[in-house]
């Protein structure tokens, strides 16, 4: 199924975790907000939250700023 | 990063929460993660600002901030990149499920090139984060009635800018913010353009109750020192506020005395 | 006050002789010797200036200066109340007589009401000074011809004015000081009208040698607390100097990164 | 007050009306409507700004504009007094009712210590009187984003102030309104604490499209040739900035050839 | 270049000679004779200084100044080029030799990349030209007590420096020019820096007698425009000064009546 | 019957003109704006206008101001 | 026998030397510096100098200054 | 013989006055100061003064300056 994370389309497997999607990308969870279709996603949710055709993540994270 | 406030001599209290630093220091701009430690920790900056960007998937395990970890001092997340109040509200609630806690330096900045502040968005983002439970501290033009207006929304602080960010200008508007500072109820935090420890003295000499600085120490030759340098200039500014200065004066006046020998 | 040059770290050195500090204290106008001494001791002072007057024989025993007995710092006495060379040069020499060391602030101020220093005059007394065996420090305008005369008769340094004395408005002919520090080969150090830490940080940033201040320290409502500000000031100004400011910026330019969420 | 833009050389066009003066003057404070004319008239102003006020039942007959009939220059109402969006509206249309044309100085100032603009009330007061058909110039602190959307909402002009109004300060935030002068596609008329001759002269150098000023010729000891002074400075910074000013230059430049005599 | 000083209304008056103008024009570095005579007229300067080379025997037809016959000026020649008083007086009996009359801007200036005075020899060569019968005009730092000895030698004039000659950076060390003005019993002509019409003004509503000008002039765009422009800046601050500025204010001050209507 | 001018109450003739009104007062018809109970009286109804009990009236002016 | 002491006439016994002097005035000897008729005097010399008529004295010490 | 103008030697003819040399080298005697030998030569003796052999001479003249 087609997703669309941090702004880019992603051919993913059908039914996959935030979780495990987070590993693929190599993206640490403990540091990471995930917001999906506009709604944040509780971090105690991402190994539960199934991916659905057409989702929308963004991925943010903390980084340096004034 | 707070103590009891008993504890701390002379601390800055922001929404009922004591500081034992009133140098607020940004972590952008900095060369690297090392050197923004031991900037911030020679700074003994006791609020630390943040900003909160997409993870770079092409390196997704970079982390310019793994380097704060475990310091004494509060992540305040800022909105930067916010231009209207809708997205501001995005970012600060993006920000606080990152786990850190509901504070937020509240940026909207419609224009890219000059980065200053909208006052109608921010006014409208700030009432929105306030009811949310956000302890909100809003980057402003030095504009007096917005000031009083955002105190008004329940701001925990007012930021003017010193001059525009970046730009090392120094305190342009000073009547405007001593207009602020002779008003405010909430504690007033001069933030953007503070380019040199003279700069910060001077602003904690006019009664503000803390500076912020990014640009002037990430980008300095040497930026540990130079957070040496700023920190200094906060002690210095605050201990003269506090000591009493006795104003400028109209006319020359002697420091030696004027009578005795050779002037009899 | 002075160590050997190894000893101490970023000295100030003056004719050879290596100071700890960078902050030059006078000693009038305070309101007790006992205020004086602890306002000298928090300021770490390795320089503290002195002045020359008749003896009051109503009140012989007056001695202002007691409290300073035993300190480690140089005393450095000035001419002040000479109004031409010669009572200059008199006064140095009574000076020297009393026992203390062969420097001598010059100043030569006609004018009792401005008390500005006579540039004819200074040059004058400085070379009949020099060739006396004195170290001579003169007080002048920020006169950037005058201070290189002043350097090529011998003088140890020069000190140029912020603003006129007692006046606490900080540097107000900033081009002719940054002239001067450009082109002079011997220390400068800024002296009369800085009234405020953020002041002597301004002079410091911009390459001074050293400051000198009195008035605002010994008029503030605590005189001792300001001395400490003053020390603080010296220190964030040197600190900053040697880390390199990044100097001043035309265009705003962010702190935050332009990258990223919300900005794409 | 308006000619056909052919006939009068370099006109300030707002609105697509021109006018033959750069300098906007206000009518409040002067001693006499006698002097008042006067000053009017030696200030060749185009456009003169008044307000409204309850009639003072106790002396109805008292007019202080009698003496400006028969002028020609547009007389523009203000909303002094409003503290908010709603009463800046009303006080427009009652000027309006008066029988003069649908043009309004906004300015909504909550607070009357400090007169100064409210940003907020200002945009919300701002988009109702454009789409009732006004001419809309508001009075705003010198703050880029917001002159940029009251613009967008069609207002004819930003009017930014200098300093805070009758202080006779000057030009104290100068890299925002450089900002705004960059930016702005409708004119901009510094207007608030040009205290002298020499601040308009400025603001027009920095490439402002009019001025205005009340205070510092009413209050003058001689209105009427400080009216005449102001004319002479609007003129002369306008016609320095057609001619193309030089510029600041980083180092000292001769006048005189250095070649030759004595140099050789 | 002099009327009866009954003919002209307010009149600068050196040495006893009435001149009809303020504004004092220097005569360097414009792009050809034509501009030069253009840019004088325009400025309806009635004083314009010159300098004295050697003739270039290459280009010996070559004459800059043709253009300046049969104008209603005094032509002042200056020293430039002299470091020492021998060459400043060596040059001041050239140029009175070639005919003119035997008044001189006497410049002195020791270092090439500055071109600052020389206090020390501008006082000695100003004693031995007016003995020998000169009207002496001395270009100075902005140094009181220099300006009094100058003017207690008999010069006719001081012209103390805005700021470093060709910089145009205005007015930078105030208060020492306030004071020179203030004790002054000599006209006091500001000269140097001066870089727009808005510098002028200031200076003038300051109390100078007169201001001189040259780069300004002779390097914008537009040469003749410029004159102009600062001949009106000239008129305007005179107008001002003329007219009794009200002076600032500390804190704001309504332009509009606080009574009536919405306010009660 | 009472009406409120410019804040203070009056006692009037039953159904007074506005304009007999600002004859009574002294007031210039020609400089003057009327708000009538909130709304702008036009000049040309302050013969027509009958003033009504309670009515509340605002009479204003331009005046010198900045 | 008079002499001058900080611009005032005083009286004096013939012959006094400067540190009696000093010993009647009450000044310290180890803070004053003397001059005599414009020449300084070594302080190792207060003991032996004696005063003589029309002697002009300035006793100066170190005080405050800036 | 040999004089110096301006800081250059030159060879010119023997006994050649002031005026001649200046019409030689194009120079307006109306306009220029002469100095020979660091006395200024007044301009009614350009014709009757003579130069000498190692004369210097300063032509020199007004220009524009500020």
């Amino acid at each position: 199924m087609r997703i669309t994370v941090n702004g880019t389309d992603r051919e993913v497997a059908d039914g996959l975790t935030v979780e495990a999607l987070l590993e693929q990308l190599g993206v640490n969870p403990a540091t990471v907000v995930v917001e999906r279709n506009r709604d944040i996603l509780p971090r105690d949710q991402f190994g539960s939250a199934a991916l659905a055709e057409g989702d929308s993540l963004e991925l943010v994270r903390l980084v340096g700023g004034g | 990063m707070s103590d009891s406030p008993a504890a701390i001599p002379d601390p800055l209290v922001i929404a009922g929460r004591s500081f034992r630093s009133r140098l607020v220091m940004g972590s952008g701009k900095f060369p690297s993660p090392a050197l923004l430690r031991q900037a911030v920790d020679a700074s003994e900056a006791a609020i630390v600002t943040v900003a909160l960007r997409r993870v770079d998937l092409d390196n997704a395990q970079d982390d310019m901030l793994a380097s704060l970890a475990g310091g004494d001092y509060l992540l305040l997340p800022n909105t930067s990149g916010a231009r209207d109040a809708d997205q501001a509200v995005r970012l600060a609630r993006l920000a606080r499920a990152s786990g850190i806690e509901p504070w937020v330096k509240l940026e909207i900045t419609p224009e890219l090139r000059s980065l200053l502040p909208d006052p109608i968005e921010t006014l409208r983002a700030a009432e929105v984060l306030v009811k949310d439970g956000f302890t909100v501290l809003p980057y402003i033009q030095p504009d007096p009635i917005l000031a009083k207006r955002l105190e008004e929304v329940g701001c925990a602080t007012v930021m003017p800018l010193g001059s525009a960010i970046g730009t090392n200008l120094g305190i342009r508007c000073r009547e405007m913010l001593e207009m602020i500072l002779a008003n405010a109820t909430v504690p007033v935090i001069i933030d953007a353009g503070l380019g040199a420890p003279s700069h910060v003295a001077e602003a904690m000499e006019m009664g503000a109750a803390a500076v912020m600085v990014n640009t002037a120490i990430a980008t300095a030759a040497d930026p540990v020192a130079m957070a040496d340098a700023f920190r200094l200039g906060v002690l210095a500014g605050r201990a003269a506020y506090r000591a009493g200065a006795s104003g400028h004066v109209g006319t020359p006046e002697a420091s030696s005395p004027l009578t005795g020998f050779l002037t009899s």
